[in-house]
């Protein structure tokens, strides 16, 4: 098991993600001979080596089930412990976009943090490409070098515990793309600057919660001669489905019905006409059928803010001569 | 750690080669007024950016993307290094005894158009416009710094002759058509763009399905993320596919890109049955046979990728009510892999998302609407862009666990 | 220009009566924690705020609104001077060294329990509490300026007993609806309310007819915007309507609120027919025929109201297709009146949408929704809420122009 | 006619809203004898004269016509001289609910600008409470004031030309609210502070398009003793309705379509069964039927930003002594 590449059959040593329902997911690594307890039930590790990802187990009362989903940065994303705030699918996606994150690019991050945006950037550079990881927490770095070893990602990946603001990063005209999640991201700009590509465009990008560390940031990118320095926010809210009554107004005018007391809608199963989302009927407390329309609508709560993404492009040095066939 | 590097490097980590402009590549050009154009910089041709001005398609081969050129006499151009960060200090925008007078302006209109088009033989520089105009400006004078700065940005990106040649990344082409012509993408935004690339779990391996009816944009940012062991298999209406945007990319893609008609998604393909041509055939014949039996074994090589099944993503951006294109392109996707459908409105997605909540085909259903907003930094004058898009599109993704149940 | 003011003055502008808490006022109360409560400030009883401590009503009663308060000894309380802000530098926030350790505390938890239990008495201050926690914290000392002002706020939010008591303003009720219990209001939050207001075009004299099934907010906050002159007609389904946030709001606002059952709408009303009463009629007979004989003019009076139509608007927050509930009210608005609807989700009012466009009644009629978003603004660390609401609610809203087509 | 109270009927001398279409408004006094022109036609005044507002006016072909809307300060907003960047409703309703403007509150604003503001509040605290609005440019100052008297609204509403920055508001202890738009607002904080009611809780709020406006002024207003410092971003967007096409792929799988290529969608009259927006039919360019779907969608571009809204109260200063009977 790879987190960059599928395979269709889980073996012994391999991590699922375990999916109990959309906001209870885990990660497991499968283990011959071992028993896996969760509020569903009991399984087996032995049931589970030999199925296709994507199976669905069943507990040993037959009645609790759970899928075992193929792990992939974003469910690693759902999943990841928390060492320090992680990057979302929002960001994670919009910075690899914007870096243009390819097969064979060379890119730098800091810090590692927990890891979470590292296995995107390594599934989107792989086979070709490196990336090159640095955190100055020496625990941390620890951790999600352990993590880079159980996910057979040590070839696309290398991480090093190192204070970059004090040392740099170590590397000259290396990388393609490099990326700083750092409270002073602009103490890290001329390092930056060295480990990017003279003779090709470079890309940077500093994710910064405080709109103060951008200011900084944008000050010390125009002042080491990066340009295109733009900053965007990138979030994304999530939609829930339901069918919500929509009685008749006359019924009440003409007497038919007194109020409408709907039946708790959270407790009664959702059904729909299998060519339409948008007509159906319901009854209400009182017996009556009452016409159904299909709504969506954010959930309650969402991200409001992660960070502020700035970035900037460091393009090759040409002097005033206009010829490049040199 | 050194070491680490070393292994890394030996163990085949090489930069890829750099990206310059070459003859014959699409570049997007950014103009000084922001708005982008895409043409095709063909040898020995003048590239014409209208008002700002012309240059000789042969001044740009061979240099690098990113970079700012200004044009100068005779279609030459030359790099530019854009100024840097004015200390224009807000608070001081109190312009209050300005009155807005066209008279304040001493060159006649006649003067201006004269120095526009001296600028535009290159006689004449964009920074000697301003200053002319400047100087014979009588209310300039009494302007606060932050209203010179203001007034200065205003006329540079009316009278400056520089531009910035960017390449056509998947980033950069999304970016382009949804500003100039957003029906053509079917309305996708970059950060629509980037998170269904991300949900899809795209890599160098893998064997992506794709209905693909916003002209071939998500199919080309596809390609960009597949290497050669893996492949795009794009499924379209009518007898060609219509991906009118791979053109612009500057990569060859046609070794990973496999493309099938929807109406030979059932087709039984017979052996192929022209009898072999006698030694008597003339060349045209030759030609047409061969013609012919490449067809046919492009179609049977697709045919039977697909129906190898067990695809590693199912990507969809149709014009036909969706559910039934997923529906119909299931059979081919492997277990636990995704199914991503993007729409500009999100009612097209909710009967869908119905479905697949019902079918118990598939987990973590999820409809998403994405949300961006750039933003002006610039010192004592930081706050986002006054006016942006509306919306971005709408994905539906899922995971796929429809043969286990 | 101070002619002006005077003349102003003299045509009668006067301060409105400073607005202090009374007694069997509800008053909103913040939490050191930010949540609010609800409370009924009456006399000679204790107001609780759970773990923050508890409080003699009557020593809120005769303050103002908008202070912070700090509970002190005895369930009383004395005005808390807010520290200012404070100024952590988020750059030097770089904890390389710490590791999160719960045994850098030197405090036991039995310790930090008795300290608590002896603040709730107001023997103990919630800084001297904070106090200790950091001087025998091994790792405080450590922390960089930032880091200590976060764990001192954290601790603040813990231990501290202040509370604002805030005003049952129509923002203040929407936004703490907004927060604990959105169903009941049907979702709307503070700036759909504000435009809603806003769009409704309600004014001191205006006559408003409105249906609000989220009990009561949108008829309360209309009341606030009309004086006598006006009045606010809600209709409602049921036999009494189901306001109950009214209860909440602290000045009486019967005289200028109607109300009328839907089952009335069309109701023709017989005189009274009840009788007079002989002289040995009992009390209760007299009490009986007096209060049926108020209802019947009450009702009476409120059918007039609607039926003299021509009111000044018509607002709509229904659990009912909202179609139907707009054309039955239709009739009493007048021409060149705003229509506004409200509903938690786009669906329901979609519907009524594509009716008013096609129906050739209304003119400039909109779908919008509202944007709103909070930040954090303290030096060196503002940035909007990590968290935010999802939504809150859309608008739909256009001219009546019916009577004219 | 005024612009905070509805009246029914067209006088000689009322200022109308003329509507062609949902883009297309302006102002109009209408005054016997003239004669308007706009591309609908030519229409004479004295047809208006008499009508009730909301009327449609044909013009002298009988062909265009347009509506006569009474004017509210939610019209004017769209319709106004833009003499500087004015405040749209979201904000300039946000602002009121927050600063609980009720009839007979009596607010400052500075500065007045096209009055879009102005208008709003003079509609919300009449006719009992008071506007005094102060503006330094002397141009604007009497455009506006020639606005309010033509809009009969100087019962409600002073303006005056005045640099509160240099000179403050001439004010002690008057206004329940305050609010600034000014370049650098946190240099008229102590002036707002002395305008504002002592006796009773003040509202203050400063509308800045940048956040470093809001830094300062939230500084400033920390140092002069307001408390509650809050700050907002109220926007709003429009939706537009259209019905899509919805073809069935298994017709192109069957053979019975080769590709749909729908009808330009702008050039064909929606049509919308009554009972029902989310089911309908269409023809698609090669003469087949085609089911339709009723959809939504943000009108293409939005306004992003108008302005950062910084709130504060003004708490009444109260002394150690907890005894408030004096």
């Amino acid at each position: 098991m790879m987190f960059h590449e599928y395979k269709n059959v889980i073996e012994d040593g391999d991590t699922v993600i375990v999916y109990l329902n959309h906001n209870s997911m885990s990660p497991l690594k499968v283990e011959a001979g071992q028993v896996y307890n969760n509020r569903f039930g009991t399984f087996k590790h032995d049931d589970m080596i030999g199925l296709k990802y994507g199976s669905k187990v069943v507990n040993k009362d037959g009645k609790g089930f759970v899928f075992l989903l193929h792990p992939t940065p974003a469910l690693w994303t759902q999943v990841v412990p928390h060492r320090t705030q992680i990057l979302y699918l929002p960001d994670i996606s919009f910075i690899s976009l914007y870096l243009d994150l390819r097969p064979g690019k060379i890119m730098i991050e800091s810090g590692t943090g927990s890891g979470s945006f590292s296995h995107s950037i390594a599934r989107t550079i792989a086979p070709t490409g490196h990336l090159y990881t640095f955190e100055y927490h020496e625990i941390r770095a620890q951790t999600a070098r352990k993590e880079f070893i159980e996910h057979n990602l040590t070839d696309v990946v290398t991480i090093e515990h190192r204070d970059v603001i004090a040392n740099g990063f170590g590397k000259r005209n290396i990388a393609d793309a490099v990326f700083l999640d750092l409270p002073a991201p602009w103490d890290a700009v001329a390092a930056a600057k060295d480990a990017l590509r003279k003779d090709t465009i470079g890309r940077i990008c500093c994710f910064s919660p405080c709109i103060e560390q951008v200011q900084r940031t944008a000050l010390a990118l125009d002042e080491h001669g990066f340009s295109e320095i733009r900053m965007y926010e990138s979030l994304a809210k999530d939609y829930e489905i339901r069918n919500i009554p929509q009685p008749d107004i006359d019924e009440v005018i003409d007497g038919q019905r007194v109020s409408f007391k709907p039946v708790k809608s959270d407790k009664k199963k959702r059904k729909l006409e299998n060519d339409s989302a948008c007509s159906g009927t319901d009854t209400d407390a009182n017996g009556s059928t009452v016409k159904e329309l299909t709504v969506t609508k954010p959930t309650d709560v969402v991200r409001g803010h992660t960070s502020y993404l700035t970035f900037a492009i460091l393009a090759p040095e040409e002097g005033d001569d206009i010829d490049m066939s040199e | 750690m050194e070491a680490e590097a070393a292994a890394a490097a030996a163990a085949g980590t090489v930069q890829l080669e750099r990206t310059v402009i070459k003859a014959g590549d699409h570049v997007i050009i950014r103009m000084p007024s922001s708005n982008t154009k895409i043409v095709c910089i063909r040898a020995d041709t003048t590239v014409s950016l209208g008002k700002f001005g012309s240059f000789n398609a042969n001044a740009l081969i061979g240099h690098t993307f990113g970079h700012t050129f200004e044009i100068v006499q005779n279609g030459q151009i030359q790099p530019h290094h854009q100024p840097g960060f004015d200390a224009a200090d807000i608070t001081a925008a109190n312009n209050q005894t300005i009155v807005d007078d066209p008279k304040s302006q001493k060159l006649s209109f006649e003067e201006i158009e004269g120095l526009k088009k001296q600028s535009l033989m290159g006689a004449v520089s964009a920074s000697e416009i301003i200053s002319s105009l400047t100087a014979n400006n009588e209310a300039f004078a009494h302007k606060t710094e932050f209203s010179k700065s203001k007034y200065i940005r205003r006329k540079q990106s009316k009278f400056n002759k520089c531009f910035v040649p960017l390449e056509t990344t998947a980033y950069n082409l999304c970016d382009f058509f949804f500003s100039v012509n957003m029906q053509k993408t079917r309305g996708i935004r970059t950060d629509t763009l980037a998170q269904m690339l991300a949900l899809v779990n795209v890599y160098a391996g893998a064997r992506v399905l794709c209905v693909d009816d916003g002209q071939g944009l998500l199919v080309g940012a596809l390609l960009t993320r597949v290497l050669d062991q893996g492949c795009v298999l794009g499924v379209h209406d009518g007898d060609v596919p219509n991906y009118d945007v791979l053109r612009y990319v500057n990569e060859p893609t046609d070794g990973r890109l496999k493309t099938l008609a929807w109406s030979k998604l059932k087709y039984q393909q017979p052996a192929f049955a022209e009898p072999e041509l006698t030694a008597s055939a003339s060349e045209n014949d030759v030609l047409g046979r061969a013609r012919r039996l490449r067809g046919h074994q492009k179609l049977a090589d697709t045919l039977a990728e697909l129906r190898s099944g067990d695809f590693d993503a199912l990507v969809v951006s149709t014009k036909y009510a969706a559910r039934k294109v997923v529906d119909r392109l299931l059979p081919y996707l492997g277990m636990s892999r995704m199914v991503v459908v993007y729409d500009q409105c999100k009612e097209p997605l909710t009967e869908v998302l119905a479905w697949m909540r019902d079918s118990h085909m598939f987990v973590n259903v999820q409809l998403s609407e994405g949300w961006l907003r750039e933003y002006q930094v610039l010192p004592s004058r930081t706050h986002p862009t006054m006016s942006t898009s509306g919306g971005g599109g709408f994905l539906l993704s899922a995971i796929y666990v429809g043969g286990s149940v």
